[in-house]
Order: structure tokens, then C-alpha cells, then sequence
């Protein structure tokens, strides 16, 4: 059984390294996102093999959902019409200037690889990092899924700042471009139905993985994940929203997440003296909270991110893009 | 059953190695596109033969998100990065 | 072992065997249409022996309900998949096979 | 060699693979997928030795760190994705204008 | 009262408050303007708070969730944190004042949730005692820096926003594995609780490369600085006044507070003091000769940018034997720049608004027709070329001393040779300024409130040459370089 597991783990390691390389040096770009999309796939195995189901979830929605219909619809705008040649970048195009001394970058990297692995083994063989202050603080922290009781509580701060992160990322799209809402192509029934079909469950399993999150793997980010991805669907379908909830109401929704995040940390500081410290007593409520508030937030940011645009300036420059 | 599962698993992975091939070799972006679709339907599988094998109800949920999001790419693909014209390229 | 697990196992070696018939018309068939056709095969009858053969195995039928629906789901992304690539594919011209 | 050093291995190397690519190819679309292939390599040594635990359930907080990690990724990402679209529509090219071969 | 003051959060509430700022411009833009400049000023008298409780209590230090460290993350301010919190709210004052006056209409509303955002990562990076908390910070700062950078719209400021992301997030990575290596080492990723546990190991030295690398990327010293002059010579005036002021800053930071407290303990001695004042000469020399050969006037204050980034790192080979002078100077080079960089981007973006171009040869009579302008920028000069009686000055001289007191004569040839460097550049564009151009140009209108806004931090880059005393034993609170105490 460990031969098995041995060899799994080994053939998985390896087909993630090709999958990498393949990815990164086909000079089709249509083939190196499949490469990509499969390489997000592998991962959540690898996460899987690794103990870390949460991060698993994280990356299934996330990595080999969205990404890669984010990079789809990418490649999708970079050549409109042109359909020669599979999305094949010219070869002469493909690699920078005239690197005749290709052989530096490649020997350089490969020396300080070999001396990072050899750092990486050189790491002592057993360390159980945080766990036994994390399980010894697992009861008051409102939450008894370790990764869950991290995100949201013990490091909750990182957390915070990440939401905003997101939230700027989208801010920067939106200051960049504006949003293609009159793409409209007619789905057809089977996507239609598809669409109709699949979003209620897309939002079951989000409001199941938000809710599972307290006591096993899931959480804000994987409900928010496949939320997004809802939302993605939707949009992919030919679905827009009406113009008049693209406005005020799409930010505020937007901002709901974030900003649940500041006005508890300013009460948790008021109260009980330090930012996003929780009475043990209602640490489970505030963490539903917060995730909720997030799992919108995040959900919608992501499919807005999709959008790739800001919707209130689409009149106007409707022929700029 | 526990070895049974893991080399089933094992088995799935290499499947999955072996389908790579029809996304190197194309012709078509869709070619490619259905080698990724049977990637993710393998995966799936493979997350419930490892959720029996190592006893990890977690592992359902993940395969129940890939199930969800299967379609994604593919419709991703078929909506937005399909290019118009294809024929020219399929005949080898 | 019971003859639970030999149920069980029979059924997820012959799942696997139409993952692998699936992967092979992958790669011998000659154009994307009937491609399709293998595929689906792995989709729709390797995952779900799958599913039936780990059903067999289950502790509780809140997990039989989770892996019929993630079968469900399976199927109807195979099917519109499926559907939306054949019709792109017919669309765009593509030609199909001719012995 | 046990499961938490093989993975951190595949880690260093994906983290590798992705800077040479981010380096020496000149398309955008590359570089952004070079950058989430480092990415993913980085978050593979994290998660990957966080599992030196034996038997016990590995340590919770490089699982965390990691999905903070990924939220980030792709946030970056997204915004990348949009800047490149925004410079093609403007220059007509899809790469930065010294690495572009005339 | 007094005990509210000294026990009050203020540095909480400095993260906090952008971060609503910023939400509430991005839900109403109409009334971003004053929202945005509302909470700056705010910051600023929130930083003044923190210096009372500082100065009252000692160090800060607030447990986030009450967990502290390990489990959770801290936040910390000493006398080093505080005086970049200070110099990042008063160019920030200075700057949402100019771009008040700069940005309109649409514009504006993206231009201020932004600011406000990386005005957030800005004090959260300043106050993190956390290396994965950094890492957080530098992601929000990078893009919302990038963000700003592509608001120009120019082709050129989109290529350079894209380069620059890119150097970002390499940065980040490379950062970001180190952390992953000295976490996994020490079980901590606490500033000060590593400092506990570390020991020489491999481990060590793979993190130091690699953050160091990652942190040299974003500090962009010589050869890592590609990315530095397109990116802030394309971006809109605030913008590059910003970036070269505070961002290129942060990052600096993190690598000093770095290197003091764990590695210079470990691996101090080895060589990589040498290796990075060696880079710093390099910036210097290569920054300044290429300031001087650029046409465009945004470009050569971005190159000086570059040459003055390597007087920062000249500082490090000259610790060993002048620990105190060397530390002082890199605060005074550090502070002075910011105000004199700044105050020289915003004289340069009115004169880009007032002639429509920035090429230093048309320029056309500035002297006469911006006065004010143009005293800002020679003032900002005086500081950059570090003639007295400025900071840059206090920050050069107390550099020269630590080099001829250790007898480093290639490192005293190599300043005096920037000096020089930077007296010509800077001559250059004065020059061009009091000139009558041969084609002369249509004019607009400045704003009063950007050229007085520019002039101000030109006067206070002066200022700061009389204030030595105060504000070297301000940032010995603390004792963030582990000398004892820290004297002019």
C-alpha cells in the first residue's frame, strides 16, 4: 500500500512538473491554457495527497474553474477574429530578443534550484510548526475546522487585508476598461437550460460549503469560489443584469465583505480592547458572519472580475474597446 | 479493499497521462478542449476512490465542486475563445 | 472480504475498464466527433459504475445521495458539453470522418 | 523519501519552471501563466512541509496562508489579464515593447 | 485625558481608516474629493497620536485578536516605523492636496479609493511585525501602485504598469517563498520570535537570498531596476510622486528591518554588506550618468530615483565600524528624499501641465512665468545634490563621515562623484528653465494649490536640516538598529 501511495505521489509530481513545462513552452497558447487548466486540476489532487482538503476545494473552484475561464475569455479578446493558425504565436515571436545566451537565465536558475532543494531536505524531517497552539486554542475560537479557525480568527487580520485585495484588483480592472455589456450572443436552449439548471445548486453547494466550513474543510473562499462561478456561467449564458442594479447597489454588494470586516474590527477593538478579538461566547456567530458577508463579496467580485470591466461606463465608451 | 482503490486511483492517473497526448497533438482546439473535459470527469473518480480509500468524507465535496465546475472551461471555451473559422486546419 | 466488496470491486474494475476505453477512443479515433463519442462513455457509464460500485461500499445514504448527485452532474456537464462542442464543431465546418 | 520532501521537491521545481518561463518568453499570456506556476510552487513547499507531522493532522496555518495565497493569485491575475487586453488594444501588441522583435 | 491619549489604538485605526476611506469613495464617487482628502488629514493627526503614546509609553505593540504572537500577528511601531508612518502622511497630505487640483471628473473617482487603499497597505507595511502580514501588505500595495500607475492611460503607462506588476508579483513570490522556508525552519513567522530562534543554517541563507532578492526587486537597486523609470516617469504627477516618495520606500524598509534583526546577526560579515554596497555605488553611478543623458524631465527625476535608491544601500558596508552614523544617515536619506523627490515630481507635472510637454529643452522661461515652480524644483535639487543647508545633506554628510572614518575611499570617490552627477542633471534642467526656447509654446493655467503644494515639501526636504537632533532621537525609540543609542 505505501508502494502504492510511493508510487501515485511520484507519477503526480512528475506529471505536475510536465504539465508545467509543457504549459510554459508550447507555442500554441490555446494549448498551453488546457495545459494550464489540467495543471490546476493535478493540483488539487497533489492538495489532496498533502492533507490539505481545504486547499483543495479552494483550488478546484478557483484554480481549474475560474482561471481558467478567466483566461479563456483573455485569449478570447486578444485575437477577435483572426482564427489562424490554433493560437499559435509566430515562433520568432515567442522567445524574447535574440537570446543566444538562453543557456545563462537556464543555468543560473538551475544552479539555485538545485541549492533550494537542497535547503528544502535539509529541513529537519519532523515539526509540527503552529498545530499544538492551534489545537489548544481550537475550543475558543469559534470554529473547529483548524484552517477555518486561522482564516477567520487567529490570523483573521491577513484576512481582512486579502478581501481588500481582492476588492482592488477589481477597482483596477474597472479604472482600466469598461464593461462589454451588450455581447449577446443567443446561448441556445442546452446552455440556457444548463444555466437555469445548474444555478440554484451552484448556490446550494456555496451556502453547504459556508456552513460545512465551521467543522470540516470549506469556508468564505470556496463558497465564495463557486459562487463566482455562478455567476460566471451566467454570464457566459449571455445573462446581464439589468443596468439599473449595476450602479449603486452592484458596489454595494461589492463593498459588503470588507466592509463587515472593518466595522467588526472597529467593535472588537472598542469592546474588548484589541482588533478582531472575539467574545469566545460569540466567536462562531461573528465567524458566520464575517463569512457570509465575504462569501457575497467575494462571489461577486469574481464574476464581476469575469465582466472584466465597469459597468456604469458602458454608454459612454462603447466604441473605445 | 483499501489497495484495491489506491491502484484504481493509480490507474486513473495514468489514463490521465495517457489522454495529455490528444491535448498535445490537437488538431482542433476542441480536440483539446474534450481531452480536458475526460480530465476532469477522471478526476473526479479518482477523489472518490481516494475518499473511501483513506476514510475522508471531505474529499466527496471536492469531487462534488469539480463536478460542478466541470463545465466551466468548456463553455468558457465554446462561448468566448472558439475561433470562427477552423476547417483549414483539420485536414492532416 | 465480503460479497459486498466483490460486488463492489467488480464494479469499479469494469468502470475503470470504460475509463480506459474512453481515454483510448481519445487517442485512436479518427475526428472529433467520434471522440465525443468515447468520451462521453467515460462519463457517463465508467463514473457511474463508479459511483455504484462505492455506493455498495457507503456508511450512510446521505453519502449514496452525494455521490448519485455528483453523478447527476457529471452527466449533464458531459451531455451539454457535448452538445455545445458537436454543434461548434458542425458550425464551424469541421469535417467529419469518412472510412 | 516521505511524502511532505517529495511534494516540496515538485514545489521548488514548479517554482523553477516558472521563473525561466517568466524570463525568456516575451507574450504576456506567458508570463502571467509562468507567474501562477511559480505561485502554485511556492504554495506546494508551504502546504508540503506542513505535513512533517507523522501521523497527526498537519499543521493548519500554511493551509490558511496558502488560501489567502490563492485569493491573491488570482486577484493579480485578473488584473494582469486586463491590463495586457488594454495594452494590446492600444499598441496592438500582446508584449512588452523591448522584449518585441521587430 | 492623558490617559486616554497614550492608551488610544491609533495604529489600528491608521490600517482601518483608508480602508473605509477607500470603500466610501469607491460607493460614492461623487463625493470622493473630499472623503479622500477628509481622511488623509485625519491620518495625519492619527500619526501625530501614535508619536505621543510612542514617546510616552515606548515601542507600540498590538496583538491583533488578542492571541498575540505566534498564534497570531502583531503590530508594531518603534521610533523607525514611526518616522515612516510620518513621511508617508505628510507626502500624503501634500500630494491628495495636488492631486485635488489634478485629477477630474471620472478620473478622480478612480484615483481616490486607490490612494486611499494603498495609503492602508502603506501604513499596515510600516506597522506589520509579521513577514507573512507582509507579505499581505506588499501584494495590496503592489496593485493598488499599478492600478494607479495605468490611471495615465498612455500606451507607455500601460507597458510600464504591466512591467512593473510583473516585477511586483516576482518580487512577492520570491519574498513569499522565503517566508515559507523560514516558517517551516523556526515554526514563526513573528518578527521578533525569530529573532529568538534563528540560527545559522541553510535555511537562513536560502531566505535571505530570496527575500533579499525579491526585496531588492521591489526596492529596485541596480541592475534590478528596470522596471522603475517607465513605470514612474509614465505615471500620472501624484502618482510618481507617490511611488518614488513612499512605495519604492516600503519595500526598503522591510529589507532593513530584515537584515537588522535576523540576519545581519546570523550572516553579518559574509560578504553581502560588501555585495549590496557595491550594488548601491552602481546605482549611483549608472542612475545619475543616464539621469543625465534623458531628454524628458519626468525620466531624469525617475533616474535620480534610481541613483539616490543606491546612497541607501552604500550605508550597509559601513555599519561595522559606524553603525550609528551609517543608520542615521540611511533615516535622513530616506526621509529627505521622499520630500525633495516628491516636491521635484510635482514641479515637474506642473510644468508638464502648464507647457503640455516635458522635454528640458522647451522648456520655456519657467523661472519667469512659474516662479514658484521652479523654486520648488531647485530647492528639491539643493537636497538631492545634498548641498547644506539641507536633509539631504545631514544624510550625505553623516554618510561621507561613516566612509572616510572607516577609510572607504572608493565609496567617498563614488559620492562626491553622484553629487557632481546630480549638480549636473540638476543644472541642466535649471539651465533649460531660465532659456527662451526656440519654438514657444501655448500655456495653461496651474493650479495655485499644486505649485504651492510642490514648494512646500521642497521647503520642508530643507527644513529637515534643522531638525537633526529631534528627529534622530525620535527614531532611537525602540532601538530599531540594536545600537544602544542613536546620536548625530
Amino acid at each position: 500500500m505505501t508502494l502504492l501511495t510511493w508510487i501515485f505521489d511520484s507519477l503526480l509530481g512528475l506529471s505536475l512538473l510536465w504539465l508545467a513545462w509543457r504549459a510554459l513552452a508550447c507555442p500554441n497558447l490555446f494549448k498551453a491554457i488546457v495545459l494550464f487548466v489540467a495543471f490546476g486540476l493535478l493540483m488539487a489532487l497533489a492538495w489532496v495527497r498533502l492533507a490539505a482538503p481545504d486547499v483543495a476545494l479552494a483550488e478546484a473552484a478557483i484554480g481549474a474553474g475560474l482561471t481558467g475561464a478567466l483566461l479563456m475569455a483573455a485569449l478570447a479578446k486578444l485575437h477577435p477574429t483572426e482564427a489562424h493558425n490554433d493560437f499559435a504565436v509566430p515562433p520568432e515571436k515567442n522567445v524574447t530578443k535574440v537570446w543566444s545566451w538562453q543557456w545563462l537565465p537556464a543555468i543560473t536558475i538551475l544552479l539555485v534550484t538545485t541549492g533550494l532543494g537542497y535547503v528544502v531536505l535539509s529541513l529537519p524531517p519532523y515539526a509540527t510548526g503552529l498545530s499544538t497552539e492551534v489545537a489548544a486554542n481550537l475550543e475558543i475560537s469559534g470554529a473547529s475546522n483548524p484552517v477555518t479557525a486561522v482564516l477567520l480568527n487567529f490570523r483573521g487580520y491577513d484576512t481582512l487585508l486579502e478581501i481588500v485585495v481582492l476588492l482592488l484588483a477589481l477597482l483596477g480592472v474597472w479604472s482600466l476598461n469598461s464593461a462589454d455589456l451588450d455581447h449577446k450572443a443567443a446561448p441556445g436552449i442546452v446552455l440556457d437550460t444548463l444555466a437555469r439548471l445548474l444555478t440554484p445548486i451552484f448556490i446550494l453547494v456555496a451556502a453547504y460549503l459556508l456552513w460545512v466550513g465551521a467543522h470540516a474543510p470549506g469556508g468564505a473562499f470556496q463558497a465564495g469560489a463557486v459562487l463566482g462561478a455562478a455567476g460566471v456561467l451566467l454570464l457566459l449564458a449571455g445573462w446581464r443584469p439589468r443596468t439599473g442594479l449595476m450602479a449603486l447597489p452592484l458596489r454595494l454588494v461589492l463593498v459588503i465583505g470588507p466592509a463587515i470586516f472593518v466595522i467588526v474590527a472597529m467593535l472588537t477593538l472598542l469592546i474588548a480592547g484589541q482588533m478582531l478579538e472575539y467574545p469566545p461566547t460569540q466567536a462562531g456567530a461573528l465567524i458566520l458572519i464575517l463569512e457570509t458577508a465575504a462569501t457575497v463579496s467575494i462571489g461577486v467580485t469574481l464574476a464581476a472580475l469575469f465582466l472584466g470591466g465597469d459597468p456604469r461606463k458602458n454608454n459612454r465608451n462603447k466604441n473605445h474597446t | 479493499m483499501q489497495p484495491l482503490y489506491l491502484a484504481l486511483a493509480l490507474f486513473l492517473l495514468l489514463n490521465l497521462g495517457a489522454g495529455m497526448w490528444r491535448v498535445l497533438r490537437g488538431p482542433t482546439a476542441a480536440d483539446r478542449m474534450l481531452a480536458a473535459q475526460l480530465f476532469g470527469t477522471t478526476a473526479v473518480a479518482i477523489l472518490l476512490l481516494l475518499a473511501q480509500a483513506t476514510a475522508n468524507a471531505a474529499l466527496r465535496d471536492i469531487a462534488l465542486v469539480f463536478a460542478l465546475l466541470a463545465t466551466m472551461t468548456a463553455v468558457a471555451f465554446v462561448r468566448r475563445a472558439w475561433p470562427n473559422r477552423e476547417a483549414n486546419h483539420e485536414s492532416k | 472480504m465480503n460479497p459486498n466488496d466483490y460486488l463492489s470491486a467488480a464494479l469499479l474494475i469494469t468502470g475503470a475498464v470504460f475509463f480506459l476505453a474512453g481515454t483510448l477512443g481519445l487517442l485512436r479515433f479518427p475526428d472529433v466527433y467520434t471522440r465525443l463519442h468515447a468520451l462521453t462513455k467515460a462519463d457517463n457509464v465508467g463514473l457511474g459504475l463508479m459511483v455504484v460500485g462505492l455506493a455498495v461500499q457507503a456508511e450512510s445514504w446521505s453519502v449514496v445521495g452525494k455521490l448519485l448527485l455528483i453523478w447527476w452532474l457529471v452527466l449533464i456537464a458531459g451531455a451539454s458539453v457535448a452538445h455545445l462542442i458537436a454543434s461548434g464543431a458542425l458550425q464551424r465546418g469541421i469535417r467529419m470522418w469518412k472510412p | 523519501m516521505s511524502t511532505a520532501f517529495l511534494y516540496a521537491l515538485v514545489g521548488t521545481g514548479l517554482f523553477a519552471l516558472g521563473l525561466y518561463a517568466l524570463i525568456v518568453h516575451a507574450h504576456l499570456l506567458r508570463k502571467i501563466l509562468a507567474l501562477n506556476i511559480m505561485g502554485s510552487g511556492v504554495f506546494m513547499v508551504l502546504v508540503a512541509l506542513a505535513k512533517r507531522t507523522g501521523d497527526a493532522p498537519p499543521d493548519a496555518v500554511p493551509h490558511a496562508m496558502v488560501i489567502t495565497g490563492i485569493v491573491v493569485a488570482v486577484s493579480a491575475t485578473a488584473l494582469a489579464l486586463t491590463l495586457m487586453l488594454k495594452l494590446n488594444a492600444k499598441s496592438g501588441h500582446a508584449e512588452l515593447p523591448d522584449d518585441r522583435r521587430e | 485625558m492623558g490617559a486616554v491619549f497614550t492608551e488610544f489604538p491609533w495604529g489600528v485605526i491608521l490600517i482601518l481608516l483608508p480602508v473605509t476611506g477607500g470603500i466610501l469613495c469607491f460607493l460614492w464617487p461623487q463625493i470622493a474629493k473630499i472623503t479622500g482628502l477628509f481622511i488623509v488629514f485625519v491620518v495625519a493627526l492619527l500619526v501625530v497620536g501614535l508619536a505621543w503614546q510612542i514617546f510616552n509609553n515606548g515601542v507600540y505593540r498590538h496583538a491583533v485578536g488578542g492571541w498575540g504572537a505566534p498564534l497570531g500577528v502583531d503590530l508594531y511601531a518603534d521610533g523607525l516605523s514611526l518616522l515612516m508612518l510620518a513621511i508617508t502622511a505628510l507626502v500624503g497630505m501634500g500630494v491628495s492636496v495636488y492631486s485635488a487640483a489634478y485629477f477630474k471628473h471620472e478620473q478622480a473617482a478612480q484615483f481616490w479609493p486607490l490612494w486611499l487603499l494603498l495609503l492602508a497597505a502603506l501604513n499596515a507595511l510600516f506597522l506589520s511585525a509579521d513577514i507573512f502580514n507582509v507579505y499581505v501588505t506588499f501584494e495590496l500595495m503592489g496593485l493598488a501602485a499599478v492600478a494607479l500607475v495605468a490611471l495615465a492611460g498612455s500606451r507607455e503607462a500601460l507597458g510600464a504598469a504591466m512591467r512593473y506588476l510583473l516585477a511586483a508579483l516576482l518580487g512577492s513570490l520570491a519574498y513569499l517563498l522565503g517566508v515559507a522556508l523560514l516558517y517551516h525552519g523556526f515554526g514563526t513567522v513573528d518578527i521578533a520570535l525569530l529573532v529568538e530562534r534563528a540560527e545559522p543554517s541553510p535555511v537562513i541563507w536560502a531566505a535571505l537570498g530570496l527575500m533579499g532578492a525579491g526585496l531588492l526587486l521591489k526596492t529596485a537597486l541596480f541592475p534590478l531596476h528596470f522596471w522603475l523609470p517607465p513605470a514612474h516617469a509614465s505615471a500620472p504627477t501624484p502618482v510618481s510622486a507617490l511611488l518614488s516618495a513612499l512605495v519604492v520606500k516600503a519595500s526598503f524598509y522591510i529589507l532593513l528591518r530584515l537584515w537588522l534583526e535576523i540576519f545581519d546577526p546570523l550572516v553579518g560579515g559574509a560578504g553581502v554588506e560588501q555585495l549590496l554596497g557595491l550594488l548601491g555605488a552602481a546605482a549611483i553611478l549608472w542612475g545619475s550618468v543616464q539621469a543625465l543623458r534623458q531628454t524628458r524631465l519626468k525620466l531624469l527625476i525617475a533616474y535620480s530615483t534610481v541613483a539616490q535608491v543606491g546612497y541607501l544601500f552604500l550605508a550597509f558596508p559601513l555599519v561595522a565600524a559606524a553603525g550609528v552614523s551609517a543608520w542615521s544617515a540611511v533615516t535622513y536619506l530616506v526621509l529627505s528624499h521622499a520630500l525633495a523627490k516628491a516636491a521635484m515630481f510635482m514641479a515637474a507635472g506642473n510644468l508638464l501641465c502648464f507647457g503640455g510637454h516635458d522635454r528640458i529643452t522647451d522648456l520655456d522661461r519657467v523661472v519667469q512665468r512659474l516662479p514658484l515652480t521652479a523654486a520648488a524644483f531647485a530647492l528639491a535639487g539643493v537636497s538631492i545634490m545634498g548641498l547644506p543647508p539641507s536633509g539631504g545633506f545631514i544624510g550625505k554628510w553623516l554618510l561621507l563621515e561613516a566612509a572616510l572614518m572607516q577609510g572607504r575611499w572608493d565609496l567617498v570617490a563614488v559620492m562626491i562623484l553622484g553629487g557632481l552627477l546630480a549638480a549636473g542633471y540638476i543644472f541642466k534642467v535649471l539651465g533649460y528653465a531660465f532659456t527662451q526656447a526656440d519654438i514657444s509654446h501655448e500655456s495653461k493655467a496651474v493650479p495655485a494649490s499644486m505649485e504651492w503644494t510642490a514648494l512646500l515639501l521642497a521647503c520642508g526636504a530643507i527644513l529637515l536640516g534643522f531638525l537633526a537632533v529631534p528627529v534622530l532621537s525620535l527614531v532611537g525609540i525602540g532601538d530599531p538598529f540594536g545600537i544602544g543609542e542613536v546620536r548625530p
